[in-house]
């Protein structure tokens, strides 16, 4: 059975090396770190749900949190996710700061109404702002099944009111988890749990937050745009040299943000390029690269040179068996063929 | 006449439950007229239900109504207007038009909006409840859920979410016999809703709900119950629908002679009774009281009536605490009715 | 306050207008008409739901099937999403054909965990189908506010296993209903409240089931693609005349199925005019739009003349004063505009 | 020993609950050898709930079971090597690989699959004895809960449909002392989880769940009032989770005493020290079973490590019954790992 890591290329996963300022640290560390110093930072700030005590979290992304903030402001829930945004909702309603965790993204279907009827709503309707995170463990890879591999994003991008953020490595998901908690609107905020323990960067403790809503280019070209964000960039990453050989310099757009997601950023290197492809896990239809393609058609079409392609999963559940998962993931061969095709243009 | 309410109190209950009945027969009116926008939701029979529950809470407590608890929110001290103006869709209204009826919060007041979806609020009140015991507040939070909304799963995870973590929570069941043309027979095989306090290891009760001073005295001993510790409490207030379940509901499906009983029982009528008896108040009392709401409200009425709508502008805003969002989803892009 | 029908143009709601054969049916009847003749056909579907029984349905698209066919098959629920479409999920595992009610489709985010991960995958994961309906109705322009009139069919366009349908004409709301309920998949029926008493047809009664995934060209045109579905059809009807002075023949779509949607038609029509505007009542960022926007510029890009537009309501919920619903449904102005401006490529 | 089941079905009993720990035995290692894909959910201590619950029901009867059920589904006549193939992914298992572990479903067995998502099988599980009792079949339903599960509001939702249905659905409940790492008192204020039976209006039932005869003679009398028309029964079986969560998990918020004390409970030493004692099996009819169990599961084991993996090709096949939806999402189109 073929390790994932391998399946996905197994290239370095980090930006930012072995060398540089800071201390090695992955992306759940970053996760982690972020908890840590919000809580310190602000005591409005709090965490709950299940096994987020003692245990420090299925993942254990918040380890540590109890023994330094005590049991109420590291609440462990009952298992009951509708319980566990709806407590959140009311305690930001009320002035404080709640981190809600969903022992994996999966079960945020069980809150789903109330994340977009109340949460995404209570603004528009009474002025009472929710802020708020609700954070977990997101996409596939791991060899989850149907239930512990999914990418929800789009379920909350299309409901308007909500925020959705995905970084793909370390200091984002540091950096961007503060600015979720610091951010006054409601805030999905999806952790790839096949980024957790791989992907690392040197970071200097007690840096502060980042900001929502900007895309990072994480690859300078001229060829095409590659759009993408999570645990895909790093498949852009891989592939990146083989199309320098073939002489197609892609330019590399981390996303970072899914909603509100930077526009300005994609438009303005899509006009440079001519040339658009859009890389996600999620499956094809109804995806972001819908809604980006669609942009981009709708104010760049004068620059563009070709189709705009999409390399995403298909639209399946996401199958258990290695060899099916494998199947269901786009992966630098997929994206290869779709950039060669796009350069034909 | 058992109350640990003081005279003036009584009065104030009485006017309160007068003013729940005389605002909804102006908005009756204006929705004859075709003044109201969308349904008109009616609490007739359950006015003690409301405000007596409402009466229980102090200064810096939390009430979250469903629609029929007008009187819940008028006890709190919602001005007549803000409702009549949420119904009639007007800026002046609490929610600027964006929300209908009395989906509409004043914080101050500590009165929070429904959502359509029922259950909800049990969830959220508690996680408000949450956070005030973490800011050291004494606050406790009452809510209310028909029969019907008990079937909910929301309230089932959130009553037990209160109950584990012992939050000063009065989820007042309203039990009128009907969700919508549902009767009770096929919402549920318990006889007692309270009973299900059982099932969550919390504290039930019952009462006459339209009883007005017996619903004030367990509500009272809930709330304070609350307020010393003693976490949650079922208070399920057994009254009736006497009317549709929204006014274009003829509710033919309900057993005319169901309603005449329970129309003798009518809780205005029988607060009435014992506070003229016990001398609260004399009959003139009962009738100046009656003529000064009824001055109030044309005052009211005429300002609703005379209120503008919003502007349509405000339609694109406020979903974000940063309007550009939202507008930038429309720069250049054609939205909505421009 | 604007009379909604005004306000959306007056227009004349049929496409069979006076004459013909059949009898002169409304959307709503046509919608009961579907139920009492798929249950006459086949004993194996029933209807279950909230007030659905003596009362009718609170719009009553159930009125008489109690009486006809009896308590057993016209099933009064507790108030509860979850269990309602839970047992339909579970009666059609075991070979009935239920057709669950939504008083109002906004309570189908209730049981958004149970169609998403149970209905919409048990065939993926067990080869067990779940041949059931989930209809209700669904948009605005009644002024119901923020949870009566919202557009859910992304929630489910975007869910794989799910099959999602929004007739705008009567007679597609009966014979796509019956084509739903003798589909073998879970399907979400989107019945347009705005619709039910407005929209007539002259139909056959008995006549048979139509087919799902299937658009209709509702106006024949050369000029511009305009792709829409469900009241907007509508609207873009209303709005044709006015393009057709300006010189602009609108070709318009009307998609009736939104999953899965008529890609050929689409394509086909655009490959014709070279031009293609989508029009919706949903939300703009990532309603179906997107979809379309993006298969057409990865698979006609070589055809399109102009950017590919969208003209859909603003990413906000969905207001209740008359003024504010105006403002956020598109309507004809809007349509003209954006037309207009298509054009001129 | 007081039971109602005969002779071989007492020796099947024991073989089934021996069965459940040696298969369990058997994907220990497999998992050590990293030949299980993804987690391994034990049922250690929980084979009389799972086996004794299952044996009350019928040929034709249904059954849907959550992971940590495995006895359950052997009860039910499911092969090991079903399960074994399940848990190393390959196309010879009844998902063919598409989901883990026990996530399958055999109709014709009357067996179904869950969902990961705790509480929702309550609502399906009953819709399917609504279709049954439509179709005029007598047939149970039977499903299982653990105590954490019990706060999901698709169970309330569901039981409560059932109950007011009166359907023949029998609801174990398995308290265990955990949910993942969470200890009950922060679960539920209740002591006793079938006293939610009373705020649903159905039969509540406690029993010792470690003790196989007792389980069953519970279980037998819920199935056949609910053959018999009496509705649902919440059933709870009060056992003990012996390891962590799931293998990964080495339960160090776990007080070893408290295991101690439950090690002294294990359900299977239980039934054969009843069972020798009262003559139904001697000391070597069981070393018989043991050794013929172990010889079967030698074959299923090597049965499933030769078994292949699913073709690739299969992970765009069986979303809907036509599989050209699907796959026109990828006709000419860049989708998955090619
Ligand atoms: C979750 C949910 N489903 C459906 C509805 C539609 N609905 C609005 S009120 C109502 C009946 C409510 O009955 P009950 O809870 O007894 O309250 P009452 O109207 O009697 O005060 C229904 C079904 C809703 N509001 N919420
Ligand atoms: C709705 C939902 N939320 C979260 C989870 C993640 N999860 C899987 S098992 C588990 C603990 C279950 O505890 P319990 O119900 O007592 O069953 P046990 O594991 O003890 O058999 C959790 C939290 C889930 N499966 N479903
Ligand atoms: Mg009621
Ligand atoms: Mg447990």
């Amino acid at each position: 059975m073929a390790d994932p890591r391998v399946a996905r290329g197994g290239v370095t996963f980090t930006l930012t090396g072995g060398e540089g300022p800071g201390v090695e640290t992955t992306y759940l560390d970053a996760v982690r770190q972020a908890l840590f110093e919000e809580m310190e930072r602000d005591e409005r700030v709090f965490v709950l749900g299940e096994d987020v005590g003692a245990y420090g979290g299925a993942f254990k992304a918040t380890e540590g949190l109890l023994e330094r903030f005590g049991p109420a402001r590291v609440l462990d829930t009952p298992l009951a996710e509708e319980a566990i945004v709806g407590a959140a909702i009311g305690a930001a309603m009320r002035g404080l700061r709640p981190v809600a965790e969903m022992q994996f993204i999966d079960f945020i279907s069980r809150a789903f109404d109330l994340l977009t009827n109340f949460a995404a709503k209570n603004r528009y309707r009474t002025g009472i702002g929710v802020p708020m995170v609700v954070r977990g463990p997101s996409g596939a890879g791991v060899h989850g099944g149907p239930y512990h591999s999914q990418s929800p994003e789009m379920y909350f991008v299309k409901t308007p009111g909500l925020k959705v953020v995905a970084p793909a490595t370390a200091a984002d998901a540091r950096s961007l988890l503060k600015a979720s908690i610091r951010d006054d609107d409601p805030v999905i905020f999806l952790e790839h749990k096949f980024l957790y323990r791989r992907v690392r960067d040197r970071l200097i403790p007690g840096e502060d937050a980042g900001t929502l809503g900007q895309a990072a280019v994480r690859r300078t070209g001229t060829g095409l745009t590659i759009v993408t964000y999570g645990a895909m960039l790093w498949t852009a990453l891989e592939a990146a040299p083989a199309l320098e050989v073939d002489g197609i310099s892609p330019e590399i757009l981390d996303l970072r943000t899914l909603m509100p997601w930077d526009e300005d950023t994609v438009l303005t290197s899509v006009k440079k390029t001519g040339k658009c492809l859009i890389l996600h896990e999620d499956t094809r239809t109804a995806g972001l690269g819908a809604e980006i393609a669609a942009t981009v058609s709708e104010k760049a079409f004068e620059w563009l040179d070709g189709p705009i392609l999409r390399v995403t999963a298909p639209d399946t559940p996401v199958p258990y068996s290695p060899p099916l998962e494998e199947a269901f993931l786009p992966n630098a061969k997929t994206l290869l063929a779709a950039a060669r095709q796009l350069a034909r243009y | 006449m058992t109350t640990s309410l003081p005279t003036e109190r009584l009065e104030d209950l009485y006017r309160t439950m007068l003013l729940n009945r005389l605002l909804e027969e102006r908005l009756v009116n204006l929705y004859r007229q075709g003044k109201v926008v969308g349904g008109l939701y009616r609490s007739l029979g359950q006015e003690a239900t409301s405000v007596a529950t409402a009466f229980a809470l102090e200064p810096g407590d939390l009430l979250a109504p469903l629609i029929r608890n007008l009187g819940s929110v008028l006890a709190r001290g919602i001005p007549a207007r803000d409702v009549l103006t949420q119904y009639l869709a007007r800026a002046t209204s609490p929610s600027r038009g964006k929300d209908a009826n009395l989906h509409f919060s004043v914080p101050e007041k500590g009165v929070y909006s429904p959502i359509a979806m029922l259950g909800t609020l049990v969830p959220v009140v508690s996680g408000m409840l949450l956070a005030e015991r973490m800011k050291g507040n004494s606050v406790v939070g009452m809510t209310y859920l028909g029969d019907g909304g008990t079937s909910v799963g929301a309230f089932h995870e959130g009553i037990n979410f209160a109950a584990v973590q012992k939050l000063p929570l009065v989820l007042v069941i309203e039990f009128n016999g009907w969700a919508y043309s549902t009767p009770f027979e096929k919402q549920s095989a318990v006889r007692t809703l309270a009973d299900k306090a059982i099932g969550y290891g919390i504290r039930g009760e019952v009462v006459d709900g339209n009883d007005a001073l017996a619903v004030y005295e367990v509500a009272r001993a809930a709330v304070d119950r609350a307020r010393a510790g003693g976490g949650p409490t079922l208070l399920e207030c057994k009254t009736y629908r006497m009317k549709g379940h929204a006014e274009h509901d003829a509710q033919a499906y309900v057993d005319p002679k169901e309603l005449e009983e329970w129309r003798r029982q009518d809780p205005l009528a029988r607060l009435a009774k014992v506070l003229t008896e016990s001398g609260v108040l004399t009959p003139a009392g009962l009738r100046a009281a009656h003529e000064e709401i009824e001055r109030r409200l044309d005052a009211d009425v005429a300002f609703a009536e005379a209120s503008p709508f919003p502007d349509p502008s405000l339609a694109f805003r406020g979903v974000y605490a940063d309007d550009g969002i939202a507008e930038r989803a429309r720069r250049g892009i054609f939205t909505g009715g421009l």
